[in-house]
């Protein structure tokens, strides 16, 4: 394929500039937590932590370390000024009633209208789960994923339709790729930006998608 | 005068029942009802239905829970994590049986428990495998799927700090599933560092009313070990 | 009639003798906020009031009176050592979970199977208001109300099925009267207390309900 | 740098459109937005659909705003009370409309609202006049109603306290619909006696993070009469 599609963070990087001051933010764990660490200097951006807090600071470093203070992936985090504590059920009716901007998660596949499966690969054996990842998914503004738009064999995680478990149904807002950025809808996705080489022709082949070219348009 | 401390963790754990539907605070190892869980273990109360975001990880608190055989089934949202084997190998035995429940479903379900709620309909789930065989309806142009009360007859908390009323403050995200848990058992038993003169704690600022709360054991400070100097 | 019948306030230190220490106690705005002078010296029970507070004190002094601390009839109160503050879905999510041990109401009728009407005349041209009536009816473990037997015309208010409009269907526990104690039921209401002159039988007569006697049982 | 600060009472307003359905934190006149009020009232905003507990009492608040005729319909619990002679006289005029809820279902409504909830089965009015034509169903052997989700263009709430985020504290029983309205409202907008530092109000006693809140505005103490010298 190309070489000048993105790398992991330079996607993160991608997304961070997307997020304007003053939004309120889940980052899911894995790539998109790398999300807060792009983030410009200077801009103010909330972030939020599932298990029951705002203004979530950065990873503790060792001497900071409380057992009292983690955020969703487990690992020990810091308080920022302005941050505030509450309880599950609380941060989920935050999450489930549309008070978070944006939130970014991985995926494992997208489909052409949004739906988003990122909780199960299906695997026969494989002990299920969820987490918080159903909540996320249709409760924020905007549903950023973030993702690798192949898989290490060459198959596109942009689908028509879903084959893994679905995590929630047209739920996706827009999806952040190494090499494009794409929004799906109910009328099918649309190509907003495009990195290294790729044309839209040439996704539209890559994925067998219809896509709409609308990278002439300001994002 | 009303006193809901009790001496020690057996005292507080008197009346668990062989069978009984347990829910246990905590977020991963944050806010686990450790003392608690340890006293359930040395008690053997067994055949239990646990409430809990997770199913365990390591050898201690909920996993250590499963290896002395005494869960029957696990209602969770996140079992799977880094260390969680104990739960792994008896649920792939067909050993422990699994509920599984989005976390939010599974906060609110009891939220709703605790506050008389006999059902409620929640976008979250919709069109995926969770919904399956659920009523599910349309509201206002969006779809729901309607979800019912998870009441327990325990809850096992872990709290900072507690007066003589059972009134609760929390540390941190700590607090997490502590507070609503509170709520949606019969009988509701609260680890915490200390226990404080009734009046020394601000109204404003209690997190759990006594009302919600039956027994309080102080288990001491959990950050004496001078690893913690720096957020005692 | 008779003569011994329960003054009000002796019918509030009846309610206050049947309330056990440590309980959570809401009590309703008129003859039950009463019940609160009469709780026996150095029995704790903590009161509840509907606008977000358990613990609650005495009625305010005037040089006690704070704007930020009323009680459900808007009347400025105290506060007690332990006691706490909670918003308002909070507060009757308490009521309605079933976490009040005793709360006690005025009722203009209730049915023999302890149906509750004390929101309503239904007088046309009234302006209609429920409050919390609706939420402490049906939330309480147990509900008491208190009332005179008899209106001024002599009809008694406890009756076969309501005519005024309901608050509540079959969640009266027990009804403290001038005259005596009841329990109504799914199969009818039994007189547990007696006090003056009246029998069940002349109650019986008065109320025109098949009454059972369970004077004899402790109560 | 974000600040949801705002310098004034008509600043704090802005947007707020003719038609509008507003949520008004207070029960009574405790935690009532007095100032907010008074602005709706200078600025002439009309044929709004107002949501409190109560429905105004004496000639100032909420009763200045139906008096103003600038209220098409009231949704609350309580409108009949000593005093409500403005609200009295326009009802029984039919110049305003109400919907009458009972308390809880009117907190539950609104909680919904903030918390995504598509519509909730609660014990309260089965049975009763309110649940006239609603949906109900016997969950557990219990009866309830189908209630949904109660939503505004604008909530205007008191608080005591507030920093640059938002978060806001409250004083006592003032705090009572104020955080769950700041949840159901596309627009939030909160007066305050101050405004402090980010950082200076302790994290684990904030009870509603910024959040929910769109514009602070602070009205100054209202504690400074010397008749509240002891409150102070």
């Amino acid at each position: 394929m190309c070489a000048d599609r993105l790398t992991r963070a330079q996607i993160a990087e991608r997304v961070a500039r997307a997020i304007p001051e003053g939004s309120y933010v889940n980052l899911g764990i894995g790539l998109p937590t790398r999300v807060a660490d792009y983030l410009p200097k200077g801009r103010e951006v909330i972030l939020h932590t599932e298990n029951g807090m705002l203004g979530m600071g950065p990873a503790a470093r060792s001497d900071e370390v409380d057992p009292d203070l983690v955020n969703a992936g487990k690992v020990p985090v810091t308080e920022t000024p302005g941050a505030s504590y509450f309880h599950h059920a609380d941060s989920f009716g935050m999450m489930r009633g549309g008070h978070l901007d944006v939130c970014v998660l991985g995926a494992f596949q997208v489909s052409a209208t949004g739906d988003l499966a990122n909780w199960s690969t299906g695997a026969p054996g494989a002990i299920p789960a969820i987490g918080g990842a159903m909540d996320l998914a249709i409760g924020a503004k905007n549903v950023y994923v973030v993702m690798d738009l192949f898989t290490r064999d060459g198959v596109s995680k942009l689908v028509e339709s879903c084959s893994y478990p679905l995590t929630g149904v047209g739920c996706v807002t827009r999806i952040y790729t190494d090499v494009a950025v794409f929004e799906p809808g109910p009328d099918g996705v649309v190509v907003v930006e495009l990195f290294g080489d790729f044309t839209v022709e040439s996704l539209r082949e890559a994925t067998g998608l219809a896509l709409a070219d609308g990278t002439g348009a300001t994002t | 005068m009303i006193d809901k401390q009790v001496r020690d963790v057996p005292a507080a754990l008197g009346g668990v029942e062989h069978g009984a539907t347990v829910m246990i605070g905590g977020f991963g190892e944050t806010g686990l009802p450790e003392a608690l869980i340890d006293g359930l273990i040395d008690r053997g109360i067994g055949g239990l239905t646990i409430v809990n975001n997770n199913a365990g990880t390591g050898s201690t608190g909920i996993a250590a829970l499963l290896k002395a055989g005494l869960v029957t089934k696990v209602i969770c949202s996140f079992p799977r994590q880094v260390g969680s084997t104990v739960f792994d190998d008896l649920y792939r035995a067909g050993e422990v049986e699994l509920e599984l429940v989005p976390q939010g479903t599974l906060a609110e379900r009891i939220r709703a428990a605790g506050a008389g709620i006999g059902g409620f309909f929640t976008p979250t789930g919709f069109g995926t495998e969770v919904a399956a065989g659920k009523e599910t309806r349309e509201i206002g142009g969006r779809n729901y799927v309607l979800e019912y009360p998870l009441f327990a007859d325990v809850a096992l908390i872990s709290a900072f700090r507690a007066d003589r009323f059972g009134n609760l403050v929390y540390r941190k995200t700590a607090r997490n599933f502590g507070p609503i848990m509170a709520t949606a058992a019969s009988t509701t038993i609260a680890q915490v560092d200390e226990v404080v003169d009734a009046g020394s704690i601000d109204p404003e600022t209690i997190i759990t009313p006594g009302i919600f709360v039956d027994r309080v054991v102080a288990i001491g400070s959990r950050f004496e070990n001078e690893m913690w100097a720096h957020v005692r």
